[in-house]
């Protein structure tokens, strides 16, 4: 059976496409690897632990510390 | 009497086609499916209005803009007109919608554990599985599709609205109204198409295995990352660099800490406008002789092989990669590669749970699902 | 010496001619009503302040690009000029505000008491009679008017400014300077122009009416209701179906409760942003050539007339209904059947609380008042 | 007295006009009667309250429960 | 074996021109001065990071659009060209900032203090002195600058960063990248250029001079001061109006109070969106050809120049007019009048504070700074 | 040394230049004092405190306002 031109550009086309993908998600892990090294060794700062989101909770600290003062002073008048 | 003629003349009604009718019922469904089903409903609902408003006879939704010969304004085009040319056909929203999805991701499971890129490598493979099907339907005469329409069909597998958004405007843009409602639809189906498959192609033991826990990922790394992925596109895949780039820019300005009002604004009023914008515009491409013919059966039926090809390669190359490597990886969380973020890292850590209640695969999950993003952004480019 | 003349010719002052310096004025007018007098400060702010830059000579806020034969650009337009054309000559602003009014808009009174649609039906009667009032000017050779004009001048008396600049952009766009200021000045006048017509037409006794309370509104009706609404004005009134059809959206947004981050951008970000613009839009065509005529003190005149026939009928309305239904109607509630959202309904339930202190019409007069809005969208098709 | 064209337009354009508008706005009455007729037999869902405004609450109630929270620690510690 | 050839071929590596990888170098070094050094980042990592993507060869961030003979398009364009052709050619998004700047201002110390409006005017001594420099080296054959050119390289020392895109991209648009790097880097260079040249112009006693409490200013004020503003600028300096129109209606509507929705998107949402797209636009200026020369290295040594040169003016001004007046001004503050603000207030604060631990000159210096502000503005007419 | 035509253009536009800002802002000067001048003689109003910010501080007052109720609902039950 003769495969049509459009069916070899097709596979072509695969065969291309993820050899592309591995070979740039391969280089990809390579070079974050690496960057991730030269960080850690040369650039190290406070690590955060990863599964908090990076969004503010700075809101409810400040209610926090607000309820905190107004909890203190309803004290001293006690 | 002659008053109440000319006023049904008038009407929607009468002046309706058939298909036309149908394509309302169909941005109806869309509708239905987004609000009572949760299917992706922040573009699903614009999607289907947009559809039942650019098939409203005489509405004029999607006209052009009239000019007499001096190039004055003679009438004014419709809105989904003047949105699908400037924001679509430039590629101007998909690249800011993309921007904004930067600034959504957090790439911390994934520099924790970078081998989960390979994962979101293999589950691109569903993008060229679908590119076969299509033209396989068109060499066996079932139906007519180019090479350009064989590869937008293709990137539905890649389960990434925005940039199947992107890639069929530039090739394919009469397709882009079924493409982009396969895609989505399908992302909402994730839990329904994945779970079968997983459980398929892995054992009870291989679903219970438990991952390293995560190092801690340090801020520095967080900011070089997108500038690192930046430079190897600009190096090595220059085409991909619209949309990967932007997508960086977002990230950086999220992960870089100085600019957190305009991260701030990229995550809400500047995604949100422009999503509204972009679902209209794909719905301005809703029209029954785009639609209602059976090449959309055909996407249909493409896309749901392409969603399950890809969850199977990404489960297959995670077991793979256990013969090669030491570190276990759980296949369960090979599926997430196909993108579909978060749904497909959810459905992996439901799976997960189901062998091993305390087995929570969710943040390594995220790992593949954000390569999955990258992946099908660098495919863009053939 | 010679750089000083110089100096002084280059300047503004030798620049103006008188009519620009009235102009002015009138501008720093509206910015004080809008201020000090709390006239629609959202659209008063910035159409005031745009007739002041736009008759400012020499400045060229409303200038055109200039282009050389090749098409490269000589000079840029102005700010106002891009505005006008980019946003309200393509209809895409009043579209977008009317996205953001639908976004807040509460339909459950509506929906609780459908029958007070009629009110906002009546109360479009004022849109005709001005219409009427347009064409008789010109009929006894007072002033000039085309029927596109009167058309325009009639829907004043819709009050709603959305509408009114949608409408008027379309129909007759040199009279938009007049026809908005004019419909932004009544709507804010509201508490002014109606409590007499209100008493004059009403007893005490028809003031104190008591109405049933609302029942609860589920919501699946409030999300039900805005696609049957749409699919109505597709089936029956196509060619109002970009102003109705994108209030439909906004309020579909709201309310189906899965787009909450969609809906908040439209009814914060985006909404605040058009409204800018188009104030300034509407500004530029606030010049002395186009403000300073006597069609502008006819529009001004005939603007109150239409509110004061549409407040009549409205509550006229009310009491007709009263004598064919049982379920009573405090016929203060017709006069909100002119949209001015929310002023006239608040104007409704302060006249009801002066003749039965714990009478609140409030939430009962919300009804017609959004129903004012549906009508006047739906007569800017004619 | 001759009336001009241009009255005869206004007026026709008013009758037809209103007609319009009570046309279309006596079904609308009518289809939103049936349709909630239909709604809350087919498909009733717990009724709010009408009157209440749509709009989130959730900040102030989740500062209510911050606050909450904070007296109730408070109250403990005495 | 060939495929990989080909592969090779199409990569950013093989394209890549020299200039090209030594301007993304110096895209990453404008974002490690953002980040890590906190030079105005919000300006530079748009900056930085659209320097960096418009050199990407091949990637066609900033290709115009190709159309065919019938005007359809066959290729969209890059998005950096369409945020500079919509956005900073026509001027709109530096008017837009302008806006938003004006909605950020407080005007009240100046107005407290009008006097203070002196030292603005001084400061911007240090424009000139700057085109006499280009004019200089241009006379002298080292490099070639039109006394356009010369124009946009002083404005560099008006210290404001969207008066300086503005001007240029009118002027000089070829200059844009270099003139705007230089004048966001000067500004965020504030507390290392101006504090030797501070302390050379005064004595000790001078600096430990303490101010009259600035007296409290009424809402009227602050709400007439714009419109005075405005109209001053509308008599005798028309061709500011653009700039300065726009700064007042954002400072308007921040002071009236009536606004308060408008004026908070203003202050956020749309400042913000319109900083993202001006960096973009501004980095689209940044290719090797317009950068890579020796005017760049002429422009960021006049820029330097000018900024001290502001500095001194401003110092020396506030010392002649403690020779005249009896209420006494610190020097300190002369140097705020340059702009950049707010670091230049802050700067004149933190030597203050050197000199007498208990003399807070923030406020004061809050007058000559945003009258630097206007000073500039101003001066963009010539 | 005779001066090039584009040195003098570059002198003129200073001397023209500072002399334009410097006339511009004399005059507003004058007129913004004459313009608090007046507002402060015909229309006062409560004045603010110049050092305050305008930015609203209402999140706060509300939040102190509920946490002062809190408190004193609080004690109440003491
Ligand atoms: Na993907
Ligand atoms: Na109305
Ligand atoms: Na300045």
């Amino acid at each position: 059976m003769m495969t049509s031109p459009l069916l070899q550009q097709g596979l072509d086309l695969m065969v291309y496409g993820m050899g592309t993908v591995f070979l740039f998600l391969t280089l990809l892990v390579a070079v974050t690897a690496l960057m991730s090294s030269l960080v850690s060794r040369f650039l190290p700062d406070k690590p955060e632990p990863m599964a908090v989101s990076t969004s503010p909770p700075a809101v409810d600290e400040r209610i926090l510390a607000i309820i905190q003062q107004a909890i203190d002073q309803h004290r001293k008048r006690h | 009497m002659d008053k109440l003629t000319s006023l049904w003349l008038d009407s929607g009604l009468a002046q309706m086609e058939p298909g036309q009718a149908v394509m309302m019922a169909v941005g109806l469904l869309l509708l239905y499916l987004a609000i009572r089903r949760g299917f992706e409903p922040l573009l699903l609902v614009p999607i289907g209005f947009g559809t039942v408003l650019v098939n409203i006879p005489g509405a004029g939704f999607d006209a052009a803009p009239v000019f007499d010969a001096a190039g004055h304004m003679q009438q004014p085009g419709g809105l989904m007109y003047y949105i699908y040319q400037g924001g679509i056909a430039t590629g101007i929203f998909p690249l800011l919608i993309f921007m904004g999805v930067g600034a959504l991701t957090d790439f911390g499971p994934m520099l924790a554990n970078p081998r989960t890129l390979f994962l979101g490598a293999a589950a691109q493979f569903g993008i060229f599985a679908t590119v076969l099907g299509a033209i396989g339907l068109n060499h066996f005469g079932v139906l007519e599709f180019s090479i350009r329409d064989a590869a937008s069909i293709g990137i539905i597998g890649g389960a990434d609205g925005p940039t199947a958004i992107y890639v069929t405007s530039l090739l394919s843009p009469d397709l882009l109204g079924a493409i982009a409602v396969a895609a989505y639809s399908y992302m909402a189906l994730v839990p329904i198409i994945q779970p079968p498959i997983m459980k398929l192609l892995t054992t009870e033991k291989e679903r219970a295995i438990r991952m390293e826990q995560l190092r801690p990922v340090s801020k520095t790394e967080r900011i070089v990352f997108p500038l690192t992925l930046l430079i190897l596109v600009a190096l090595l895949l220059p085409s991909a660099a619209p949309l990967l780039g932007m997508f960086c820019l977002g990230n950086l300005m999220r992960e870089c800490g100085v600019v957190a009002r305009l991260s701030d604004t990229t995550q809400n009023a500047l995604i949100n406008t422009v999503t509204i914008f972009l679902g209209l515009g794909v719905g301005s491409k809703m029209s029954a002789e785009k639609f209602l013919n059976p090449e959309t059966l055909g996407i249909l039926l493409l896309g749901v092989i392409a969603f399950a090809i890809g969850t199977a390669a990404g489960v297959l190359m995670a077991k793979l990669m256990n013969l090669v490597s030491k570190q276990p990886i759980n296949p369960l969380i090979g599926s997430a590669g196909v993108s579909a973020v978060p749904m497909a890292a959810r459905v992996s850590n439901k799976i997960g749970l189901q062998s091993d209640p305390h087995n929570y695969l969710l943040m390594h999950a995220m790992g593949p699902n954000v390569a999955g993003v990258i992946g099908s952004a660098v495919l863009q480019v053939l």
